[in-house]
């Protein structure tokens, strides 16, 4: 598995590591670099500098046939249920691809396998000669599941698997993903950006902010503990339920995303950040370790006066205003 | 109390299907377009069995009994040698359909592997077929048609290869547009990510779904190539007599047209039937899949 | 029949039923939706994807496309008109100018060919005439108060050239250019970002207390609907199946497909936990269940449920539900 | 816009270069020379031999190439072999009557084409779009020059209300340019005609559903504003296209009209010396035609960044 | 027989429905012209140069005839009249020709009309590179004796001269123009009745009347025009219409002319369709498989397809042309297969054999030859038809020499030795097989030494009999009989018998 290294850098110096049976939650803002980091794990774009090993198994310097066989370790789930399956090719067929490309099984192997992996997933086994177009959104990221999994892998990219669904659907889809995990040791890079969804579902999360991770740590101390300004804003705009804490201050983050063509400089975050100080506009803050696990990277956490490897949480309240 | 009605039983059954048999289900939905389907079989029927059907053979003249109207012996009247339109019009189809299928394969054997190359490849192959698909398109067909024939001299074959030639730069523009379209659809990253070689994503993934715009264009230049046969023909540069086509035969009509206009008015009329049964097949199937990809959007 | 008008409402939807035509012949797609939208309230509308929200949503302005559907019963009331026997005339006078609509997707709303300025201030000019230079004035100052920076600059930028979340600014702005009575924003927040969404909401919620306009706001997310709403209607498979005062709804729902809903809340689970879900799914629209048309999914079904249909009856205090077990159940709500 | 303009005419001289070297040589090069035609009815070897000097036939291929394109660039094409005429002349003679055709068909096939799509757009399934999509499916099978020749059997030989041959320039009278071109160009507008009409028909419609028609609509705009702003810009892109295409056919076509209506034309020229193996006539014609289909592609494809912001951006 | 009968009503036909032979066209009624009156005339095939040398084809001349006079004048039925030459004598034992010229006239330069002038554009025409320089190529001298008379001295005999000068090679032109090359698009040293005032090469002849036309009879309108469209069926609805006021028509056109209302008037003429034969590709080198082609071919089919206008012709000129042989007539060739087959058996070729006939593409050949297809068959031969375009035709058979055979429609020259030296001779442009026959050589070069019209007839009698003993190649299949229609307006147009398009005298009705 993905050893603790600096294992990947996509979009820009981006680096972490997933254990076996662990599941990475990544959240971020939309064209924060969350997809590009997902499919750069799996060389499905160029990678301009660093390593990413599976398994032991260095990837980066693998091209053509050796990428092609190294990748039956390692499956991805696409956000979208309707156009990541070919609306030409019944399912079985669908999730009879991988097989056929790696395993060189026969037609009707693969059709036995792709039966059972559509049971697995909670299809019934009468849905293997039917197209994409007759299934729901649901129904059909169960396919591209079961397409995942056929080869064993070992380490799953789920991009934004349920953001398209209905909430009791994305709940199923989760469960069965769950199960999953459990019963075959995967590990996923989940990516996702409903904050409630990584939260359930996630060991470990990395919160990314223009192409940068910005903290990251177990999901607990994240969510409870948050030690970057920008987690702290994402987290407090989750809609809440309970409609007895309507009342408390929401924090709303103020202007745009700049365009990540041309980040500010410094710290990518300091032109919405209201603790910003000067140093944020000069340098790039370094991650630093962090009380409870993880790292973060801000300056309030090394140049700043306040916070020096602690969670960001009490100051809130009182220091950041609604814009 | 708000009565609500049971809802209505849909009309059609839902049936076990295909993609393509959803599509053909769509397609036999479509009146004018089925109405274009049962013409072409009918058109296909009656040409390719010429010889059971024509009462006469084409090439069998009677200069006793020329420029006849209708009449019981010749339902359709003769031409100027005398020999029968109708059976002139039955084989005269089998050689314009296959002119125009001979040019449209032509166009397509290049046009879909170029374009498919260039869009999924892109980069260098794909600007060096763009700008020869440039060049091809900046010569007007026709024109370019009557100059390499006047050069080379007649002959349908040669006729319809230079066409095809020229068409396949427009299919390829097609192919190549929707080969982009789905080049970035997910589920080629998918395949890619799973594993998938090159040559396989081509020919499993990104041709049968580029079919549905080609079926439709090849439609389309078929009756576009009918047409460019008939003026080819007209012009006096397409198929060598006695063989008769039906581009030939209105050539061969306008110069009777005043005292037997009706030799012009049949083969106008075949000409007009297929081209509108090439263009219905074609609409239906534009609509049929349009249909189908929008629904497959949500 | 639906509750009492209250006195004060400012749009009534009374048992509006909706029919399209597809493939399969006629659908129901809405069936005897009825609620009401008082003034300077926002009425919060939730249901899964298909459930018939915008299809509610656009009855109202009369943008249901009209050659694929038809109404077969219902008024939807308004300034004592029933705006679907409106002529088409008089309700463009309305359309923009007293009751206005912003819809699901920023990216595709506005029109790529024109201008944002030249967009919003084609509202104002329509509704309330007067100069192009004055109505692009009035639309930068929208455009200012919906909080885009360098508003008048902006006006000339082509839609591609913003970002989600200043379309749908954008959007706002022209649905508030002419100050109308009542704003239909049709999940103007589904495709935008969390930090974004929650910009929007702020900015909707204060209009409402600047502006006093009532707001329709429509979404299938539970938890924007705590955020604001005054009051909660809940659809399913084209019927409304509760409507009630938001805070009721989440302590004490009625409905067991509300008491799914708010359990199938992510933010109800626990890591580790299994996540709750509601069993099936939701009916196409032309196999609808008879009867109840959440019985086949709910946990709660008797077989009463199954047979006749079950109207939207009141239950307590302004509440009304459409179950027939709605006396006996006690439900969960949010934890 | 300027930029851009000059951009492209940039990229147009390479392939200008490419396209003018393959009609010299597509013509040139084919075995049995132009010099028979030349020589007259009666040659003997040395006149033939004496023919083939005079044109410069002896030199390499390339050499002549080079000799007819630099000259070409410096507006000479050169001379008709069958009658010495300058070949720039006679094309530049034959341009307005081709041009004149050309326009008034494209007119007819917009006023028409446009007329029966949106018509047929805006009530999708009514009577009238069906008897649009009839109309047009009808027209997009008809043999142009059929029509064209059954036009003029019934208006000119039968009624008596139009002339059946000849061209009068536009300056010498609008009347009788406009009654000497409308037969020939309505044969060939049928087929633009069509396919404009089912263009806009699909442009419109798709655009009615997009999602900005219906912002606009719930802004309270009134029908002629929705569809004469919102609608029409961006259903403009597919429908110019059309144009375009149908722009380079036409100049196909005109080649058989001009023929069966005699006017004095491009086409007629191209018909007369395709025929009469006038080799320099046919390359400067091919070159000409090249060089003006450049110029309505370039033109539709500028009009795409007017009708859609995005594509200029891009 | 039925049919083709019914279609021509008005024909006084018997057997093969033919129509009438000669139907005179319009006189001219001197009370009644409008002398300022356009004359539009409208012809297929454009010109190819206005300088009677440059020209490439004889299909020119008529473009050439208003403006250059020429120094003789065949009438329309083909007999010598005086023209800038008012009179001519031939003597020296038939080797010189004295013509005697008219006076007081100048070209359209100025430059006045005189025996040098004469002399200067007769040693233009002969010279190497003129288009007439074959027709001339007997006249060893030109001598001018006094202003206005002129000595032309020949080789072999001055006879054929007299009807050589009524063709381009008698075209006057004024000298001061001769190194013009612009004269080829627009001639300003005519000497003829018109003026060119406009010029469209594909399109249109635009001809202004020139003041004081030294033969005033012979000039009756202001202008003319010819218009030019290949398209017959534009050209009929053009004179149909009004827009022309004359044109000539294919046979499918004359009825609809006719039920059209318009004038339609025809005369045969020397024009022919015929096969020109490549001798060195067997088995036409054989004189049986020539016959048999001969007996092969149903004539008399030909002309019903033509509706009556091609008269069965065995011989290259019909028999009322005084170069034929009267008694050598259609009977000569009965269509009769079984003789055929007979004579490919002795030819060698009993199972028959297979050629390509090359022909030009326009319908009313590919008709014609699709029909000889058909007889051809039926003895055996088996024939493929290429259609191309004429000088692609030329191109094959006479210069690359690779044609089998062509058909084509063989127009009159000026004078009968050019078309015998054509098929006949060695190096004959149609004969690329080089067929010769020695008796039909001596023959030839008797006729031209011939002193009068009688004694030539006499010996052209013998060598069309000695060509159809061998059966030299060409096979003429009919002769021509091209109508002219015409508004009822227009007079005084004729059909000249050689198939030229000549309109001296044409007047419009007022
Ligand atoms: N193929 C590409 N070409 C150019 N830029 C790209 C490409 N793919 C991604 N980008 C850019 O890289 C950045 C990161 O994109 P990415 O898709 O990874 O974001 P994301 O966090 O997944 O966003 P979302 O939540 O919208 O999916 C964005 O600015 C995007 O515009
Ligand atoms: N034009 C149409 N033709 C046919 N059916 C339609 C049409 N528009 C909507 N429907 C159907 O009406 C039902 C309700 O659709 P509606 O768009 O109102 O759902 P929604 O609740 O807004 O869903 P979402 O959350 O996905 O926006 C769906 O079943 C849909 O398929
Ligand atoms: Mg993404
Ligand atoms: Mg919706």
């Amino acid at each position: 598995m993905f050893k603790k290294t600096r294992t990947v850098e996509a979009v820009k110096s981006v680096s972490f590591g997933i254990d076996t049976g662990e599941t990475l939650g990544l959240v971020g803002e939309s064209g924060s670099g969350k997809s590009t980091t997902g499919r750069a794990v799996l060389k499905l774009v160029p990678v301009a500098s660093g390593d990413i090993t599976v398994a032991g198994q260095n990837l980066t310097d693998l091209n053509g046939r050796a990428l092609r066989r190294a990748r039956r370790r390692m499956q991805m789930v696409f956000q979208d249920p309707y156009s990541s399956l070919d609306p030409s090719a019944t399912v079985a067929a669908s999730i009879s691809e991988p097989l056929m490309v790696h395993d060189h099984v026969s037609a009707r192997a693969a059709r036995t396998r792709a039966l059972e992996l559509i049971e697995l997933v909670g299809l019934r086994a009468s849905h293997a000669d039917r197209y994409p177009y007759e299934f729901s959104g649901g129904q059909r990221q169960r396919i591209a599941i079961a397409r995942a999994i056929a080869l064993n892998p070992d380490f799953i990219v789920c991009d934004e698997a349920v953001s398209a669904l209905d909430v009791s659907t994305q709940n199923q889809v989760i469960n069965l993903l769950e199960r999953l995990r459990t019963e075959f040791d995967l590990a996923y890079l989940f990516i996702a950006h409903d904050l409630a969804i990584v939260r359930h579902i996630s060991h470990r999360v990395a919160v990314m902010y223009l192409g940068r991770i910005v903290e990251s740590g177990p999901a607990e101390r994240v969510y409870n503990e948050p030690a970057h300004p920008y987690t702290q804003a994402l987290l407090s705009a989750i809609p809440n339920p309970s409609p007895h804490r309507r009342s408390e201050r929401r924090i709303v983050l103020a202007g745009e995303v700049p365009d990540p063509a041309r980040p500010p400089s410094g710290c990518p975050f300091r032109t919405r950040c209201a603790f910003a100080m000067d140093i944020c506009a000069e340098r790039m803050p370094e991650h630093t370790a962090i009380d409870g696990g993880g790292e973060v990277a801000c300056h309030l956490q090394t140049s700043g006066p306040e916070l020096s490897g602690a969670p960001l949480g009490d100051l809130t309240a009182a220091a950041i205003r609604p814009a | 109390m708000p009565r609500p009605k049971k809802p209505e039983e849909p009309a059609v059954r839902r049936r076990r299907a295909g993609r393509f048999g959803q599509l053909a289900r769509r397609f036999a939905g479509n009146k004018p377009a089925l109405a274009g389907g049962v013409l072409l079989f009918v058109i296909l029927v009656v040409t390719m069995g010429a010889p059971l059907f024509a009462p006469y053979t084409p090439e069998q003249i009677n200069i006793a009994d020329r420029l006849s109207g209708p009449t019981p012996a010749h339902w359709l009247g003769t031409d100027a040698l005398g020999r029968d339109t109708l059976s002139r019009l039955l084989f005269g189809g089998q050689v314009s359909l296959a002119a125009s299928a001979l040019s449209v394969a032509i166009a397509t054997l290049i046009g879909l592997p170029l374009g498919i190359l260039a869009g999924y490849v892109g980069r260098g192959p794909d600007w060096l077929l763009n700008r020869a698909s440039d060049i091809l398109m900046t010569f007007p067909a026709l024109v370019l048609t009557i100059a390499i024939i006047a050069v080379v001299g007649p002959g349908l074959t040669t006729a319809m290869i230079s066409l095809g030639i020229v068409y396949s730069a427009r299919l390829f523009r097609v192919i190549r547009s929707a080969t982009l379209v789905v080049r970035q659809e997910v589920y080629i990253e998918a395949s890619i990510s799973i594993g998938t070689p090159g040559r396989t994503i081509l020919l499993r993934r990104i041709l049968p779904n580029v079919l549905p715009p080609l079926l439709i264009q090849i439609s389309f230049l078929l009756a576009s190539a009918l047409l460019a046969e008939v003026t080819i023909s007209l012009l006096g540069l397409g198929a060598l007599p006695p063989t008769a086509s039906w581009g030939s035969m209105l050539g061969q009509a306008f110069a009777e047209i005043r005292g037997t206009p009706s030799l012009a008015v049949f083969p106008g009329i075949a000409i007009a039937l297929a081209t509108l049964s090439f263009n219905l097949v074609g609409d239906g199937l534009r609509d049929s899949f349009g249909r189908a990809t929008r629904k497959a959007e949500g | 029949m639906t509750g009492t008008e209250p006195s004060g409402s400012l749009l009534s939807i009374e048992d509006l039923r909706i029919d399209f035509v597809t493939d399969r012949g006629w659908v129901n797609v809405l069936n005897g939706v009825s609620f009401d939208i008082g003034k300077n309230e926002i009425v919060v509308l939730v249901g899964e994807s298909g459930s018939g929200k915008t299809v509610t949503s656009l009855s109202v302005l009369g943008l249901v496309p009209r050659a694929h559907s038809r109404k077969t019963s219902g008024h939807i009331w308004y300034d004592g008109k029933d705006l679907t026997e409106l002529p088409i005339g008089e309700l463009r006078d309305i359309r923009g100018n007293e009751i206005s609509m912003i819809f699901q997707e920023p990216m595709t709303s506005l029109n790529p060919a024109f201008t944002v300025g030249d967009q919003i201030a084609e509202a104002y000019r329509r509704h309330r005439g007067g100069k192009k230079k004055a109505a692009l004035a009035r639309a930068a100052e929208m455009l200012d108060l919906v909080g885009i920076p360098n508003a008048a600059a902006r006006l000339r930028d082509y839609p591609h050239e913003f970002s989600g979340g200043m379309r749908q600014r954008a959007m706002i702005a022209m649905a508030l250019i002419c100050e109308p009575r009542l704003l239909i924003a049709d999940e103007p927040t589904t495709a935008l970002d969390v930090t974004v969404q929650a910009q929007i909401v702020e900015l909707l919620i204060r209009l409402r207390d600047e502006t006093g306009c009532g707001i329709l706001f429509i979404t299938h997310d539970l938890g924007v609907v705590a955020e604001l709403a005054d009051k909660v209607v809940v659809m399913y498979a084209g019927e409304v199946v509760e409507t009630s005062v938001a805070r009721d709804l989440y302590i004490q729902p009625k409905h067991p497909y509300t008491e799914g809903l708010l359990a199938a809340m992510p933010q109800q689970g626990v890591r580790g936990e299994e996540l709750p879900t509601i069993p099936g799914r939701t009916p196409e629209p032309w196999s609808m269940p008879s009867g109840c048309r959440f019985g086949p999914r709910c946990s709660h079904a008797v077989e009463e449920c199954g047979k006749a249909v079950i109207p939207l009856s009141v239950v307590d205090n302004g509440r009304s539900c459409r179950c027939c077990r709605s006396g006996d159940l006690a439900l969960g709500g949010v934890r | 816009m300027l930029r851009l303009l000059g951009a492209r005419l940039l990229t147009m001289v390479p392939l200008l270069l490419v396209v003018s070297f393959l009609i010299y040589g597509l013509i040139a090069l084919v075995p049995g020379g132009p010099e028979t035609a030349l020589a007259g009815s009666n040659p003997t070897p040395e006149k033939l031999a004496m023919v083939r000097e005079q044109l410069g036939l002896n030199e390499p291929f390339l050499v002549q190439y080079w000799n007819w394109f630099s000259a070409a660039v410096q507006g000479d094409l050169g001379k008709s072999f069958v009658n010495g005429q300058s070949v720039w002349s006679a094309i530049a003679g034959g341009f307005p009557v081709t041009l004149s055709l050309v326009i008034l068909t494209l007119l007819i096939a917009a006023v028409l084409g446009l007329g029966l799509g949106l018509a047929a757009a805006l009530r999708p399934g009514s009577w009238i779009d069906r008897t649009a999509t009839v109309i047009a499916s009808l027209f997009m099978s008809l043999p142009y020059f059929w029509v064209g020749m059954m036009l003029v059997l019934v208006f000119a030989i039968d009624l008596r209300v139009l002339p059946a041959i000849g061209y009068v320039p536009f300056a010498q009278s609008p009347t009788d340019w406009f009654l000497h071109l409308i037969t020939p160009a309505f044969a060939l507008a049928i087929v633009p005609v069509a396919v404009v009409a089912r263009q806009t028909r699909a442009a419109v419609t798709g655009v009615m559903t997009e999602d900005y028609v219906r912002t606009a609509e719930a802004k309270g705009l009134r029908p002629v504003r929705l569809v004469g702003k919102h609608v029409l810009k961006n259903a403009a892109v597919p429908v110019v296209t059309a144009f375009g295409v149908e722009a380079n056919r036409l100049i196909g076509a005109t080649v058989v009209m001009e023929q069966l209506f005699a006017l004095p034309g491009v086409g007629k020229l191209t018909y007369f010396s395709v025929f009469s193996r006038d080799f320099p006539m046919v390359q400067g014609i091919l070159l000409i035609t090249a060089i003006l289909i450049m110029f309505v592609n370039l033109a539709v494809d500028l009009s795409y960044g007017y009708f859609n912001p995005k594509i200029k951006a891009t | 027989s039925g049919k083709p009968g019914d279609l021509n009503p008005g024909s006084t036909s018997t057997a093969a429905g033919q129509p009438a032979q000669n139907v005179a066209c319009p006189p001219t009624d001197k009370g009644a012209i409008d002398k300022n009156a356009t004359f539009t005339w409208m012809y297929s095939v454009a010109n190819t140069s206005f300088d009677p040398d440059k020209v490439t084809t004889s299909n020119s001349w008529m473009y050439l005839f208003p403006i250059y006079d020429t120094l003789t004048r065949l009438n329309a039925n083909g007999e010598p009249e005086a023209m800038l030459a008012k009179k001519w004598e031939v003597g020296d034992g038939g080797k010189t020709l004295t013509l005697e010229l008219i006076e007081d006239w100048k070209y359209h330069d100025g430059t006045p009309f005189d025996a040098k002038s004469v002399k200067a554009n007769l040693d233009r025409h002969r010279a190497k590179g003129s288009f007439n320089e074959q027709a001339l190529s007997d006249v060893k001298k030109v001598d001018v004796s006094g202003d206005s008379t002129v000595k032309i001295t020949t080789g072999h005999g001055a006879a054929p001269l007299i009807s050589i000068l009524a063709s381009s090679a008698g075209m006057m032109m004024s000298p001061a123009v001769f190194d013009d090359p612009k004269q080829a698009n627009m001639p300003t040293g005519g000497s003829g009745a018109f003026r060119v005032t406009g010029y469209d090469p594909a399109t249109k002849v635009e001809y202004t009347a020139v003041k004081d036309y030294w033969d005033p009879d012979a000039l009756n309108v202001a202008k003319m025009v010819f218009l030019i469209s290949s398209s017959d069926n534009a050209r009929l609805n053009a004179v149909m219409t009004g827009q022309a006021d004359a044109t000539f028509l294919r046979s499918a056109m004359y009825q609809p002319a006719k039920d059209g209302g318009l004038v339609v008037c025809q005369k045969p003429s020397l024009a022919s369709f015929t096969i020109a034969l490549n001798t060195s590709h067997a088995p036409f080198d054989k004189k049986e498989a020539r016959e048999a082609l001969n007996y092969a071919i149903d004539r008399k089919s030909i002309n019903q397809l033509m509706q009556g206008f091609c008269q069965p012709g065995v011989q290259m000129f019909p028999t009322s042309y005084y170069a034929s042989d009267p008694d050598l007539t259609a009977d000569k060739y009965p269509y009769d297969p079984a003789k055929a087959r007979e004579l490919l058996k002795a030819a060698g070729v009993p199972s028959g054999f297979e050629f390509t006939l090359e022909t030009d593409n326009l319908e009313s050949y590919t008709s014609v030859a699709e029909l000889i297809q058909a007889n051809l068959q039926q003895a055996g031969i088996k024939m493929k038809i290429q259609p191309v375009e004429l000088p692609k035709l030329m191109e094959n058979f006479s210069v690359n020499k690779t044609a089998d055979a062509v058909m084509v429609q063989q127009k009159a020259d000026a004078d009968p030795s050019i078309q015998i030296a054509a098929f006949y001779l060695k190096n004959g442009f149609s004969n690329p097989g080089n067929y010769t026959n020695a008796k039909v050589i001596e023959l030839d070069a008797e006729a031209k030494a011939a002193q009068s019209k009688e004694e030539r007839a006499a010996v052209y009698k013998k060598l069309f009999q000695e060509a159809h003993a061998d059966a030299a190649p060409p096979v003429t299949l009919c002769h021509l009989n091209t109508p002219l229609a015409m508004t009822g307006k227009v007079q005084g147009v004729e059909v000249y018998v050689d198939g030229s398009r000549q309109f001296r005298g044409v007047a419009i009705k007022k």
